[in-house]
């Protein structure tokens, strides 16, 4: 047997199965020069024209670009770059119909030209010979060829092949019985087609070079023939005519006998086949720097008056074509794009045309029968003739293959192999009983496809119900373990009877408070009567339990606002009547009215009395616990329960207020720790009342359903209650803090209040505030990364320096104007808070920073605080970025945690009991990092 | 005014199945020619009584589906139906024998199943087998070619003969049948088999005057005929080639091998070739791709098949002529033949039968 | 006498049949055979509990043992005949409680009326909803099963469910449904 | 026609029959004329066939359900209704009838199922291929299926004769 060139040499070529000899209507173009299209008024471009997904749009609306330039990007190997065909104004960018079989709308970048038709920039490139394989790849990629043969297959992936290459074939066979545009374009283009292949011979080096060619197509011989004379390894086939001789695997078959196995790509035959019309744009585009934005379209049928072969830039609409080719049938329309054995119907002219597009067709009645004519024929049943199955050319079995489409049987149309049907449409062609058979193969296909899909997700969708039932299984298991630890764990305190042991019942009074108040609220919707239920509720407790009053307050006022939170109708009535509640109730004393933040008073003038603020720094408390716990489900709402109880046992057990706190991740704690700051405090009785006024803003927060801005003015109160905290730890005289009230009712930035508020600070101070400013800054960086809209954030706190009568905005401002004092007063301080604030915003975990350093400045001596000041800003700072960076992770806030443990304590000036305290801090610090760490995996799942 | 829209392919070659269907029809012709040259009217009688009963069934069941009936009733299958049953029929039947059987191969083998290109029968040859055996003597009462008749059968003769059973001259079909020397006359395949049994060689019955010259007075111009125009439908391409001529070499190399063993019992291959149905059944009924096989493959096997069980049937067989039977069981056997016939899609190894 | 014999006989006989019979099922004998599981791939997953089952795998079990087949609503005729095929018995039209219309949907949250309750995610018998409390939710399109679980426990009713919409990728070659623009 | 839907189905059937009849024949040629006939107990034979039938059915079930269990769940009820196959029994009493040596009602056996399968798959095939036709609504399965097994009765007829001896 000889070898396949041998046989090539000889002309004796393979044949493949079947295959029809549809009625030749070449001759309609093919003797005519190819046109230049003129350039339509607008330019409708798709952005995905191949087989692959869309690149990204560079390019805005009303962006002017030259022609050539690049309009979008590819940003993974399957997608293709797409590049204005003309200089002009990109006008649009909408959905439009594309050249699709379904006339389905994708987006498309619309170009109205400006008729100068500006090239860009262009480098032209003679040598590519010299040029790497790597830097041909690029360039073919970024002219965005893709097959023009009409698959649409990007072209530099095809090229790209590892594969070791034998056959380099060049498709100029164009079976399809009325295009002409390949024909066309090797006999007058034929140089720069013969630049193309030697392009793609030295990207692919193959050892031969076979351009399959129709034998009706004698010039194009004639031409490739002449040009080709002197290259040995390039071989031009004259194959019989014969469709679908044209197909990738037909023409394989034809030229080397090989078969292309089912689901393998020709490469790994060693065979590379490229269309000739990519080989023209392979040559531009490495040679010429012209990317692919035009192409020949062959506008053909006998109802036009001039059919012709056209340069046609990519995106003009079908009408503009045959518009120019003299399309006069009036009536019954019918454009097929591509040949008539193919191509498909478009529903409108307005289809542009795309990189794929070799023609347009408009027949004429007599050509194409439409399906209202009388003439033409209907389909009938099968009789089984087997015609079809003689026509395949790839050997399938058509009438079975339609009555299995029909019966839907898709195991059947598999094993019938299906999927190898490339859809030539020999089979319809030959049916005698008219019927559409590709028709039914492209549904049965489409069918079977989606159910593989649905196969797929159904699939999926299995594995993470089963996840889902695993984690639910696994999380009921561990709520029970710890209800079970928690009951333990109370059972031994109440045997122990110490007075903690009594707060602990108060806590657990409060427990049952608050499910008596969710139950008497479930019943029912009244507003007020739950608030009344709620409040007798409450009084009881307090009666039973005189100690406990602020938890108490806790209970009712976090049911309520539970309440509020799911109902999401909060009036702000009602939270005020709440609000009202929680604060008179403790505090029989009154000054009441004064807390009420009603009236804007920002100066704190009440006289200090532990018991009135204690009472409200209690509602505060509580509001903040009840936003906490209506964020958290409901099979947290137990393990808040226990929330009071543990905090009070740390308390017990380590003498310290700072240390009390944070044993756990809810931002409650926090507050409760401040709660045990102040009482040991006693001046603070004006912070009480703005922690009051934070908690009211909180609440007509979360009254607004707006969830931005829920959010954010959400986070904001909890954080400023740790910030209130410290303020009150360190002391803050009032006289200083007027002026500096003063001085932030007019600035409204918070940078520029420090800077302000330097000029009054004695020198040291000016010193940290600058610290405090930097902080400020790095903290605003953080928030503006973070979700939580700062930006917004910060505007609302201008506009509450500016508007004062707004209630809301009032309690915001009281919230910010302790943050200005301190930071005018004390740099230390104001780091803190930035600290805090920064801290509980990104992480809404209370972390036990602040306690810590608070600790810490207290002890300390004033010259040393300067330092210290730095280093904490310092360490905010890095936690601030960090934290920003990282989402609730645990583990990030433990090492953050451990990290500042490790730096303070070596920095700061050595005093003996500066330094116990320190690592008391420090193991404290560790502790709970640990615990934190633990208690959010458990909550994490959850969220 | 419109754009419409259709799915490629566009184009068509111009054929049609009723135009396939009436290319067949007119094939038959030469042998129907032949066929009332040699034995009179009754055959053509047969045709058209049958063409008419199949018209009328095919639109009772039609109008009963609800399909469309000028479209489906004209596609020529059913009057193609009609004609190959009345072929097929003896020339003398009683003309209730004719309506019965189209009706049962319209209603019953063809619409039943659904209709044209559902039927697993061929719709002629279910009829004529039902009728051969639930009416053994009418069907078996073949009359005698005109020449060998000891009287004159005119069109009226015929028409009364079918239509009462008698001519107008009074003659039963048993009367008309009886040969001048007083022998009841049989086809020739009939001939031998009688003989055979009688203990006579096949080289004597061939000197039977049924016989005639060659292999039975007529019957071989009327099988030459179905000949002629089974080559005009393989010329037009509207049947392939292939279970023909697979039928034909089967019966061959059959009756050769038993005509080379015993030369005494087995009548020769052109006996075979040129007698009963064969013709007939290897261009016209075995062809019908409806309850054929479709591959090449599968139809050289189901042509052998149908071959080898005509051979089967006539030689040992109680029935003289087996193409129709042959024809059922080789329709039976055809979804098997298909089922393990399919050819090797493009792309997949031969032996990757999934 | 004969009587007894022929008692006798056909005692013997059964007896040694018997224990060729124990031998083969002690020698034969099968596992459980995996028509749950076989079941449960044919149903289509979306775990939605119109069956009255808390998900597919329960369903199929319930099948496997008895229960009617005809309870899949999203899977519709089609998995009904092939659980049929499957089963051996004949098939069976929808159960006329479960007839629904079973077009591929896909939820979908409006975002400016979600409040984030986190009603749906707990719903959600695949997880296919993300959001956390008082965050707004969205639906990962790709891991919805379209079982409108999540419709009901909304309480302002942002939960839609939409039809998936065609694209040139799900596009069933549907030629008489194309927008055909009339030109005059 | 339970089991003759599907090819598969059916070839798995022919498979069982087959080793049923074959089993079955050979079974009760030897409870025959080594048990009864010594013993005069020939009025037992029916009886007795049965019994041997309805074992070798239920060992043949117990081995296709080891072998495929998918097989087995097709075949559902009609793998022990083989026991009632009049086929089964006819073979082995018209061994008795015929006078058979062993090896002859072995063979005869076989032949019989072997016959009897080449039907059954016949048939299935074809009516795998009539699930695809449009058969008018009333005559949709079962009913069509026994008019094509009337129409192959037809065909078969053809046979009539053929064996004279």
């Amino acid at each position: 047997m000889d070898s396949v060139i041998e046989r090539i040499q000889k002309g004796n070529f393979w044949q493949f199965h079947g295959g029809i000899h549809p009625p030749e209507q070449k001759f309609l173009t093919s003797t005519k020069p190819i046109a230049s299209a003129q350039i339509p008024e607008q330019l409708i471009i798709p952005i995905r024209q191949h087989i692959g997904q869309a690149g990204k749009l560079i390019v805005n609306i009303g962006d002017k670009v030259l022609k050539g330039q690049v309009l979008s990007t590819a940003d993974n190997p399957m997608s293709l770059p797409i590049h204005a065909p003309t200089s002009g104004t990109v006008s649009a960018v909408q959905s439009m119909a594309i050249p699709h079989p379904s006339g389905l709308s994708e987006t498309c970048l619309i170009l109205t030209p400006d008729g100068e038709d500006t090239w860009k920039k262009r480098y032209i490139c003679p040598d590519y010979q010299n040029l790497t394989k790597e830097t041909i790849l690029d360039k073919i990629a970024n002219a965005g060829i893709a097959g023009m043969g009409g698959a649409g297959f990007p072209t530099q992936v095809k090229v790209s092949t590892l594969a070791k290459i034998d056959y380099l074939i060049i498709n100029a066979a164009e079976c399809e019985p009325y295009i002409t545009a390949d024909d066309l374009l090797i006999q007058e283009h034929s140089p720069t087609i013969l630049d193309g292949i030697k392009i793609l011979d030295h990207v692919l080096a193959p050892k031969n070079i076979l351009i399959g060619i129709e034998d009706n197509k004698p010039t194009a011989i004639e031409v490739l023939k002449k040009v080709t004379a002197d290259i040995e390894h390039i071989k031009i086939c004259v194959i019989p005519t014969k469709y679908p001789s044209g197909g990738e695997k037909q023409l394989i078959q034809i030229l080397t006998g090989q078969e292309v196995p089912s689901g393998v790509l020709p490469s790994s035959l060693g065979i590379v086949m490229q269309n000739v019309a990519t080989c023209f744009a392979i040559a531009e585009a490495v040679i010429s720097d012209t990317p692919l934005i035009k192409r020949v379209v062959t506008v053909s049928g006998q109802a036009l008056e001039k059919p012709q072969n056209v340069w046609a830039l990519i995106g003009t609409p079908v009408g503009f074509l045959t518009q120019q080719c003299g399309y006069t049938n009036s009536q019954d329309k019918h454009l097929i794009m591509g040949g008539p054995m193919m191509g498909f119907s478009l529903p409108n002219d307005q289809i542009p045309v795309i990189k794929t597009t070799n023609c347009i067709l408009a027949p004429s009645e007599i050509e194409i029968a439409s399906p209202f004519s009388s003439t033409s024929r209907k389909e009938v049943e099968c009789i089984r003739c087997g015609l079809c199955a003689d026509a395949c050319p790839a050997q399938l079995l058509p009438q079975e293959l339609q009555w299995s489409a029909k019966a839907k049987d898709q195991p059947q149309l598999e094993k019938l192999n299906l999927f190898d049907c490339i859809e030539c449409g020999a089979c319809a062609y030959v049916c005698p009983s008219q019927i559409p058979l590709v028709h039914y193969y492209r549904v049965a296909k489409a069918e079977i496809r989606q159910q593989k899909l649905l196969d797929i997700k159904a699939e999926k969708a299995k594995v993470r119900f089963e996840a889902r039932k695993l984690r639910l299984e696994r999380e009921k298991i561990a709520r029970a373990e710890k209800h079970k630890k928690a009951a333990e764990a109370r059972k031994a305190r109440m045997n122990a009877g110490t007075p903690a042991a009594k707060s602990e019942k108060s806590a657990v009074a409060a427990a049952l408070a608050r499910v008596k108040a969710k139950k008497a609220q479930s019943n029912s919707n009244d507003d007020k009567t739950i608030d009344t239920t709620v409040t007798a509720v409450a009084n009881e407790s307090v009666e039973q339990v005189n100690d406990s009053k602020s938890q108490v307050a806790n209970a009712i006022a976090r049911a309520k606002a539970k309440k509020l939170a799911q109902q999401n109708q909060v009036k702000l009535e009602s939270i005020d009547t709440a609000q009202d509640i929680a604060l008179q109730k403790p505090a029989a004393t009154s000054q009441v009215e004064t807390a009420k933040a009603s009236d804007n008073k920002v100066e704190p003038k009440s006289s200090p009395k532990v018991s009135d603020k204690k009472s409200k720094v209690a509602a505060a408390v509580a509001k903040a616990k009840a936003k906490a716990e209506a964020k958290k489900h409901q099979s947290e709402d137990s393990a808040n329960a226990q929330e009071p109880i543990e905090a009070k046992q740390v308390k017990r057990k380590i003498d310290a207020p700072f240390e009390s706190s944070n044993e756990n991740v809810h931002p409650d704690i926090v507050v409760q720790t401040s709660t045990a700051d102040i009482k040991s405090n006693p001046i603070e009785d004006k912070k009480a009342k703005v922690a009051a006024a934070v908690a009211k803003a909180k609440a007509k927060a979360q009254a607004k359903k707006r969830k931005d801005a829920a959010t954010t003015q959400a986070e904001e109160p909890v954080v400023e209650n740790p910030v209130l905290d410290s303020a009150a730890v360190v002391n803050v005289e009032k006289a200083e803090i007027k002026p500096a009230i003063s001085e932030s009712n007019n600035k409204p930035q918070a940078d520029e209040q420090t800077t302000t508020t330097d000029d009054k600070a004695d020198i040291t101070t000016a010193k940290k505030a600058k610290v405090a400013a930097v902080v400020a800054k790095a903290k605003a960086k953080s928030k503006a990364q973070n979700k939580t809209k700062a930006t917004e954030a910060e505007v609302e706190q201008k506009a509450v320096k500016n508007n004062i009568s707004n209630v809301q905005k009032s309690g915001d401002r009281y919230t910010q104007s302790p943050e200005h004092n301190t930071s005018s007063s004390d740099g230390k301080v104001s780091e803190q808070v930035i600290t805090n604030n920064a801290l509980s915003q990104e992480n809404q975990l209370p972390d036990l920073t602040p306690q810590n350093q608070q600790h810490l400045e207290k002890t300390d001596k004033p010259k040393s605080a300067d330092r210290k000041a730095k280093i904490a800003a310092a360490i905010a700072k890095a936690k601030a970025k960090k934290l920003a960076q990282t989402s609730q992770s645990a583990t990030e806030t433990e090492s953050t945690v451990e990290n500042e443990i490790d730096n303070s304590p070596s920095k700061k000036p050595a005093t003996i009991d500066e330094q116990k305290k320190a690592r008391i801090a420090a193991t404290i610090a560790k502790a709970k990092a640990k615990k934190l760490a633990a208690s959010s995996k458990n909550s994490q799942p959850s969220e | 005014m419109a754009f419409w829209i259709a799915s490629s392919p566009h184009n068509h070659q111009q054929s049609e199945t009723s135009a396939l269907m009436r290319m067949v029809i007119y094939a038959t012709i030469p042998g129907i020619f032949a066929q009332w040259y040699f034995f009179g009217w009754g055959n053509l009688i047969h045709i058209s009584l049958a063409v008419i009963t199949a018209i009328i069934a095919e639109f009772t069941i039609l109008s009963l589906r609800k399909k469309q009936i000028t479209q489906q009733l004209f596609d020529g299958s059913a009057i193609l139906t009609a004609v190959l049953l009345g072929i097929s029929l003896p020339a003398l039947a009683p003309w209730w024998v004719t309506i019965t059987g189209t009706v049962f191969a319209i209603v019953v083998v063809k619409q039943l199943y659904g209709g044209l290109g559902h039927n697993p029968f061929n719709p002629a040859m279910a009829a004529y087998v039902m009728l051969l055996i639930s009416f053994p003597v009418q069907m078996t009462s073949w009359q005698p070619p005109l020449s060998l008749l000891a009287m004159d059968i005119q069109l009226t003769d015929t028409l009364y003969v079918i239509f009462s059973g008698y001519t107008p001259q009074g003659y039963s079909v048993e009367q008309i049948r009886t040969h001048i020397d007083g022998f009841t006359m049989a086809t020739p395949l009939d001939t031998v088999k009688t003989n055979l049994t009688l203990g006579l060689t096949v080289v004597e019955s061939m000197e039977a005057p049924t016989i005639g010259k060659h292999f039975g007075v007529g019957w071989e111009w009327i099988n030459a005929g179905f000949l002629l125009g089974g080559l005009f439908l393989l010329s037009k391409k509207a049947i392939h080639w292939t279970t023909p001529t697979s039928f034909l070499f089967s019966l061959f190399v059959c009756s050769f091998i038993a005509f080379i063993i015993s030369p005494d019992s087995s009548a020769s291959t052109m006996f075979h070739w040129f007698t009963g149905a064969t013709m007939l059944g290897a261009f016209f009924i075995l062809t019908d791709p409806v309850s054929g096989a479709t591959s090449v493959k599968g139809r050289l096997i189901f042509g052998a098949l149908a071959g080898l069980l005509v051979f089967l049937i006539r030689k040992f067989g109680g029935y003289p002529d087996a193409v129709a039977f042959a024809v059922l069981l080789c329709n039976m056997s055809a979804p098997l033949i298909d089922q393990y016939t399919r050819p090797r899609t493009y792309g997949h190894q031969l032996g990757e039968k999934k | 006498m004969s009587t007894l014999i022929a008692i006798l006989v056909i005692g013997v006989i059964a007896a040694l049949f018997g224990a060729l019979l124990g031998f083969a099922s002690v020698r034969f004998k099968v596992e459980g055979d995996p028509l749950a599981e076989q079941l449960d791939a044919l149903l289509p997953q979306t775990q939605c509990g119109q069956c009255g089952y808390p998900g597919c795998k329960p369903y199929a079990e319930a099948v496997a043992n008895g229960e009617a087949i005809n309870k899949c609503a999203p899977g519709g005729e089609d998995t009904i005949k092939k659980i049929a095929d499957l089963m051996g018995v004949e098939v069976q039209p929808l159960d006329e409680n479960h007839e629904t219309d079973n077009s591929p949907k896909v939820a979908f949250i409006i975002e400016e009326d979600c409040i984030g309750c986190t009603k749906c995610i707990q719903a959600c018998p695949v997880d296919a909803i993300i959001g956390t409390t008082k965050q707004m939710h969205t639906i990962i399109a790709d891991e919805c099963t379209g079982c409108d679980l999540c419709v009901a426990p909304c309480p302002v009713d942002c939960i839609e469910m939409i039809p998936v919409a065609t694209t040139t990728q799900n596009w069933q070659w549907d030629l008489n449904n194309i927008p055909v623009v009339q030109v005059d | 026609m339970g089991v003759s839907s599907r090819t598969e189905t059916a070839i798995g059937m022919s498979f069982a029959t087959t080793f049923v009849m074959t089993l079955a024949s050979l079974l009760s040629y030897i409870v025959n004329s080594y048990i009864l006939a010594p013993l005069g107990l020939e009025y037992l034979t029916t009886m007795t066939f049965i019994l041997v039938i309805a074992v070798v059915v239920q060992f043949t079930e117990m081995v296709v359900h080891k072998t495929s269990a998918n097989l087995y769940r097709l075949l559902g009820i009609f793998l022990p209704l083989i026991t009632t196959n009049c086929a089964v029994l006819g073979v082995a009493l018209l061994n008795l009838q015929e006078q058979h040596n062993f090896f002859e009602s072995i063979i005869y056996g076989f032949g019989a199922s072997v016959g009897f399968s080449l039907v059954l798959i016949m048939f299935s095939a074809m009516r795998e291929k009539l699930a695809n036709a449009d058969v008018p609504t009333p005559f949709k399965g079962s009913a069509i299926a026994m008019i094509t097994a009337g129409l192959m009765s037809l065909a078969f007829m053809g046979f009539a004769g053929l064996v004279k001896f």
